[in-house]
């Protein structure tokens, strides 16, 4: 072994934390959105992840039957379709329950506990109990190799691009767009921004469904890097609500910072200890600073 | 089914009782052809087993169930206990399709000592303290004559004690770890030996794979595994284990696993990742470029059934070690494929699990025969040394340790999702759950 | 510095929240006994003042000593145990008690865990409560849910559920808003009764009130102290005129 | 007042009389051993719903973590047994006799040390409430002195549940990982299997889950009730009338959590094992359930929310397996929106009410009525 092939792999070692940073951070930031926003945890977050996963594994599906020649381009358009189907979802459950529930924040829990349910039953009932996978297209397929022995995987490059560019355009969306003044203007005082005519009731359900809709979106990365089931949201929202409490759910930068931080203690622990005993040791730390700082890493700091 | 009310019937029903060991695979002949069938094979009366009841009448009920087990003139009940919903549900249907399979076939052919079987199926849903109270129902409420059941060994392990307890019967499918025998308990697919011994000297004698990397998700099945493996390879094929990972139940992130992989080269990358990781496993693999063309990979937990999650694509080039594979040539597959298929639609796979399901009824009826009983001390007193030529596996026999004894086979993963068998035990392999040396 | 005089002294005190001072660099000193006042427009930092006295608000730098200990880094309840009381802007009683409960929940025994398990309500409480209810002027409605009171019944009961406590220090916020003006006069009467022998600082707006019941006010304008001194030379200090007419 | 009081003590006391007629005199008559066993499994979770009733409906704080103590009491009794099944002449297969089998599978050649106190059953009573206490007061403490609450909180102890569970099932030599402790036979020497057993063991059970109802219903009417009331609507008032609230909700979170530990000591004795299949997020979202379908806050309800969701959810995995999700959807979505105070809520709206209105018109008083609406907070 030379030094070469020790720097390629510290450098896949490199990208293999920035891609599980990217996994985590796709996967907390509907839940953060949310949550900032409404102080409303959506426990159906996992099931929306997997209304995208579907999405994707129906649109190739459909693909292959009636126009094989798209393989190479369906999956961005899935894409996009994954989160137009969790984003209308998102805006019917809100409509239907969450709004109801606002003045009882706890009660949020367990109605979106109870929608989580349903939904996974139903995956069960009209799609099958069977994991399924996509068809992908090649070019999401294998490594990228540059030089000959350092393979980048092209889905986690895909992930990665993925979460850079949704993270950045739910970014500029709060610090530029109508929606975000509003959503700014209702967190920070929502009778406040009521009276002066903004529509919280609306932004509320914009905001969920949005978060919703970035869930929808993650799930449909995640059909990169594994399958789908019934069950799959209840594996990804662990993840997702690690992520969001460690940071603070108060500022997205607490999401990032915290899945980055997540990302790199386990992956390096992974490379150097033993998989299982990472994530205990990931875990393990995640809980000690919890009891340290229980309200996060990044907790607002205002007048309550 | 009514009592026979005429010699003819009766000559005929005991035609069907004769038969059934050597033309099971007929069952989903048509009722009348099936019976034009064996009406002209009876003359030949040859006894696949020995002591297989050829009484003309039916034994009256009182001398073949004496406790109380449910048990009628015209009925036996048993008991399907897995799960239908739930994490597991996934792995766990097709096994309930077999064992209804073959009990609708048996049912077909007059059923056992002249009662049709009724089954009472529970749901286990994938959890573990639910099957024990299910386990409970069947056995304490329900009196089932037998139980087929459990998928992973937690729940084995959760209906154990109950089945000890009450002294039930129980048929288990899956491939397992081994460690463990009860008298209440047939274990109708493989101990862990019989599927890793075979395939790691197939590694080293065809593929000359000197260097082992074992991964497997962490829980007992696969520790204890590779806990066998490992002895295996470093004190009997005086090779090297260079990596042995576990990684959690359901983990997707198996990047850092790659590096390590591609830091060590191992001549062979031994795995036991079971479920949704399995998935994200072999894609990762594919990802981090280490593909079959590349790389041997033989795994211990790939079967038809997984194909349609994990992709042919992703699992092109690498290597299965099972007993069973869909694929399989020989006669008796190929009707139980189609009798499947037909049962349960065309794009219906199955897996190895699939078919040790199947094998649990069949067994059953075949020991309940010889013991002319239902009674759970007979039955499990006549059990060893029953031998199933109709077994879609091919030739198995029931050891005394209450494991089969089978081939294992070696078979490699093509990119429309299917099997390509490319090695066979010569002979059956003796199930050994407790292996001296590997501990 | 040492102010074993004041029952509240108040130095170089301030917080912000995020970048903005809320309060900057305040001195302020209560005498044993004294009723002040703080006025000021919106945003003065009127209530965040209260707020750091009672410890709803950490300091960031500062000290505020009463009774010559300090407090900045004590928790809420303990200063409460020390001796101040506080009533909040919005009438802050459970409204699903009767005003015997709230008035009994507030009796200052058994305020441990295991205290307040073995808690009876014994003569020497109901004893309490009666005289405290009457104090103000709820006497005939110890019954009655403290949620059917009225706005300004309300603020009482708060008071009252206070001076169950025997505090040395009342810190008042708006104590008068939403009354009639029958109430007004009422609850002036009455402020002036209980700090007979207990300080009491008030926020409040309604400079008439304000004339009734104060011999000392501080103004205050964002974050800082703007004048203090009798209520007669306050309306005539300039910088005070400007701050309430001028913008 | 205590008019109110008076009423609401005879109303609870009759409740809870008729529940214990119906727990000790009616369901063993009724049932055979077998469902009188389930009945027994239940009411080990009606410990949990009833400290949910205290920490959730009383105290105002959301746990969804409850089975990490649940799991943690019935692993402190699991372990106490299982090393009773381990005696040297039934192990003596394994390589080193004497252990439990699954650390023998492990190639753990000596009980590890957290294990030998367990060998003493005095130790192992003491730790099945001890042990969930510690660390509930340990998360509390963390929590509740930096006033962190609500949903914050609530997925914190999700966290906690999560952590626990890859734990368990992570260090298997030590725990019996994901299959958990099976083949509990003996209780000190007697046989908890046999049916003479069982009914012991549910009496048992029935005595000391009315015993927790007792002692929650005397907190409830304490001083320390009535401020877990206020707290949970004016949190700041107690706190600046000089209670320490978070001492407060320490102390209840810790009580639910001993009782659920207690629970789960009865759990695994009349079950017979103890998995991780407890301790995780799904089953401790499920124990909030019972309470919110009983009323969270009603001790009693609590316990009738237990039995019937669970004996629905019996029954309909075995008659109409894919409704159960559904109906279980349909039971949190419902009751959150249109019951929020469950089955008790129900029944003091309808029927106590009525009753109350019919008296009190027989009466020509009112202030029965006015006492009830306090009664229903």
């Amino acid at each position: 072994m030379n030094f070469s092939e020790l720097l390629n792999i510290g450098l896949m070692q490199g990208f293999a934390g920035l891609s599980l940073f990217a996994v985590l951070l796709l996967m907390g930031l509907g839940l953060a959105i949310i949550f900032g926003q409404m102080g409303v945890i959506n426990m159906a977050h996992g099931e929306f992840m997997t209304i995208g996963a579907y999405t994707i594994y129906l649109s190739s599906h459909l693909t292959e039957l009636y126009a094989p020649g798209l393989k190479q381009i369906y999956f961005p358009f899935a894409v996009v379709l994954a989160f137009f189907f969790a984003f209308l979802l998102g805006w019917l459950v809100e409509w239907v329950l969450i709004r109801h529930l606002y003045k009882r924040a706890l009660d949020t829990l367990l109605a979106t506990w109870g929608i989580s349910l349903a939904m996974q039953q139903c995956f069960r009932t009209f799609i099958g109990p069977k994991e399924v996978s996509p068809n992908l297209p090649d070019w999401l397929l294998d490594a990228w190799a540059p030089v000959p022995g350092l393979d980048i995987p092209r889905n986690g490059l895909f992930v990665l691009a993925l979460t850079l560019f949704v993270t950045g355009a739910v970014l500029l969306a709060l610090s530029k767009s109508r929606w975000g003044l509003r959503v700014r203007a209702t967190v920070s005082n929502r009778m406040m921004a009521n009276a002066i005519g903004i529509d919280t009731s609306k932004t509320d359900r914009l905001t969920f469904a949005i978060g919703c809709g970035i869930a929808g979106m993650a799930g449909a990365a995640f059909t990169t890097i594994g399958s789908t089931g019934p069950t799959s949201g209840q594996l990804y929202i662990v993840d997702s609500f690690l992520v969001v409490t460690f940071g603070g759910a108060a500022s997205l930068l607490g999401t990032v910072v915290s899945a980055f931080g997540i990302a790199q203690t386990q992956s390096l622990a992974e490379f150097f200890l033993h998989g299982s005993m990472a994530k205990v040791l990931t875990l393990s730390l995640i809980v000690v600073i919890l009891m340290m700082r229980p309200q996060g890493l990044f907790a607002s700091k205002v007048r309550r | 089914m009514s009592e026979p009310k005429n010699p003819k019937d009766l000559k005929e029903k005991s035609a069907i009782n004769s038969a059934d060991e050597l033309f099971v695979s007929s069952f989903d002949l048509h009722a009348n052809n099936r019976r034009r069938f064996l009406q002209g094979m009876s003359a030949l009366s040859i006894l696949a087993m020995p002591g297989l009841s050829f009484s003309a009448d039916k034994l009256p009920t009182d001398k073949v169930n004496t406790t109380k087990l449910a048990v009628t003139d015209t009925e036996v009940i048993v008991g399907q206990l897995h799960s239908s919903t739930g994490t597991m549900a996934i792995s766990e249907t097709g096994s309930i399709q077999a064992e209804q399979l073959a009990i609708d076939q048996i049912n077909a052919m007059g059923g056992i000592l002249g009662r049709k079987i009724k089954v009472i199926k529970e749901d286990g849903a994938s959890d573990w303290p639910t099957f024990a109270e299910k386990a409970k129902k069947l056995l304490i409420n329900d009196h089932c004559a037998a139980v087929f059941g459990c998928w992973t060994s937690a729940s084995r392990k959760a209906v154990l004690p109950v089945f000890e307890k009450e002294n039930g019967l129980l048929y288990y499918p899956t491939f397992y770890e081994g460690l463990e025998q009860s008298k209440n308990v047939f274990y109708t697919g493989q101990e862990a030996t019989q599927q890793i011994i075979y395939s790691l000297d197939w590694a080293k004698k065809e593929k000359k794979a000197k260097t082992f990397f074992l991964i497997g998700s962490d829980y007992i099945w696969p520790r204890t595994s590779m806990k066998i493996a490992r002895k295996h390879v470093e004190n009997f094929q005086k090779g090297t284990i260079v990596g042995e990972e576990y990684y959690p139940l359901g983990s997707t992130n198996f990047g850092s696993l790659m590096n390590k992989i591609k830091l060590q080269k191992p001549d062979c990358i031994y795995a036991a990742v079971v479920g949704g990781s399995n998935v994200a496993f072999y894609k990762a693999l594919k990802a981090a470029g280490i593909t079959g063309a590349k790389q041997l990979l033989v795994t211990l937990a790939v079967t038809e059934d997984e194909m349609t999650g994990v992709g042919g694509d992703n699992f092109a080039g690498f290597y299965s070690s099972m007993k069973y594979f869909q694929s399989l040539t020989n006669d008796n597959n190929k009707k139980f494929v189609a009798a499947f298929k037909a049962k349960y639609g065309k794009n219906s796979v199955i897996g190895d699990v699939t078919q040790a399901g199947y094998l649990g009824p069949w067994l059953w009826k075949a020991a309940c025969e010889k013991a002319n009983s239902f009674d759970v001390d007979k039955v499990v007193a006549a059990s060893p040394g029953i031998e199933l030529k109709m077994a879609p596996e091919g030739y198995v026999k029931l050891d005394e340790n209450h494991h089969l004894w089978s081939k294992s086979r070696i078979a490699m993963g093509m990119p429309d999702g299917t099997f390509k068998i490319v090695s066979e035990s010569p002979s059956l392999i003796k199930p050994d759950p407790f292996p001296k040396g590997y501990q | 510095m040492s102010n074993t005089d004041f029952s509240l002294a108040i130095e170089d005190l301030t917080v912000s929240f995020d970048g903005f001072k809320a309060i900057d660099q305040v001195n302020l000193y209560i005498d044993r006994n004294e009723l002040r006042v703080i006025i000021g427009p919106n945003g003065a930092g009127k209530t965040t003042l209260l707020d750091l006295i009672c410890g709803k608000t950490r300091a960031a730098a500062g000290s505020i000593k009463f009774k010559n200990i300090e407090l900045t880094k004590m928790a809420e309840f303990k200063r409460v145990r020390l001796g101040i009381g506080r009533k909040f802007q919005t009438p802050s009683i459970y409204e699903n008690l009767t005003v015997f409960q709230n008035l009994e929940v507030s009796f200052p025994k058994g305020r441990s865990v295991l205290g307040a398990l073995a808690f009876v309500c014994d003569e020497e409480v109901q004893q309490r409560v009666h005289t405290v209810a009457s104090d103000v002027l709820l006497g005939d409605r110890l019954q009655l849910q403290a949620g059917l009171l009225s706005h300004g019944q309300k603020q009482w009961l708060e008071i009252g559920m206070l001076l169950m406590q025997e505090p040395e220090l009342l810190l008042l916020d708006e104590p008068i808003a939403g009354m009639s003006a029958k109430e007004r006069d009422q609850t002036a009467e009455l402020l002036k009764r209980i700090c007979n022998n207990r300080s009491v600082i008030v926020i409040e707006h309604d400079m008439d009130f304000v004339k009734r019941i104060a011999s000392k006010v501080t103004v205050m304008h964002q974050g800082k102290i703007l004048a203090e001194g009798p209520m007669s030379k306050i309306q005539s200090d300039p910088r005070v005129i400007e701050v309430y007419l001028g913008h | 007042m205590s008019m109110f009081q008076a009423l609401n003590k005879r109303y609870q006391l009759i409740s809870l009389f008729i529940l214990a007629i119906l727990l000790v005199v009616v369901l063993p008559l009724l049932l055979d051993i077998f469902r009188l066993n389930l009945i027994g499994k239940y009411l080990s979770y009606a410990f949990v719903a009833v400290g949910l009733v205290m920490v959730w409906g009383y105290g105002g704080v959301l746990s969804l973590g409850q089975g990490v103590f649940f799991g943690l009491g019935g692993y402190a009794m699991a372990m106490f047994l299982k090393l009773e099944a381990s005696d040297p002449i039934t192990t003596k297969i394994q390589s080193t006799p004497g252990i439990p089998d699954f650390m023998d599978w492990n190639q753990i050649t000596a009980l590890p040390l957290m294990w030998h106190p367990f060998k003493s059953f005095s130790f192992s009573l003491f730790a099945v409430v001890a042990v969930p206490t510690l660390l509930a007061w340990i998360v509390s403490f963390a929590m509740f002195k930096r006033r962190v609450g609500g949903v914050y909180f609530a997925i914190i102890t999700q966290a906690v549940a999560l952590i626990l569970t890859v734990l368990i099932i992570g260090q298997q030599g030590y725990t019996g990982g994901v299959n958990g402790m099976t083949d509990l036979k003996t209780l000190l020497g007697w046989d908890t299997r046999t049916n003479g057993a069982k009914y012991i063991l549910y009496y048992v059970c029935v005595a000391l889950l009315i015993g927790s109802i007792l002692l929650c219903r005397w907190i409830q009417t304490s001083k320390a009730g009535t401020l877990l009331l206020a707290m949970r609507d004016k949190e700041d008032r107690v706190r600046f009338s000089g209670y320490d609230v978070a001492d407060f909700r320490i102390f209840t979170f810790c009580l639910a959590a001993a009782l659920s530990g207690i629970g789960g000591a009865l759990f695994t004795l009349q079950v017979g094992f103890m998995s991780p299949s407890f301790v995780g997020i799904v089953p401790s979202v499920e124990m909030v359930i019972f309470a919110a379908v009983g009323g969270r806050m009603s001790l009693i309800g609590a316990v009738y929310g237990t039995l019937i969701v669970n004996a629905g959810k019996s029954f309909f995995s075995e008659s109409f397996p894919d409704l159960w999700l559904f109906l279980m959807a349909g039971l949190f979505i419902g009751v959150t929106m249109a019951f929020p105070m469950g089955l008790a809520g129900l029944w003091e709206s309808f029927v106590v009410t009525r009753w109350e209105k019919y008296r009190s018109k027989a009466k020509g008083s009112q202030s029965d009525k006015a006492a009830l609406a306090g009664g229903l907070q």
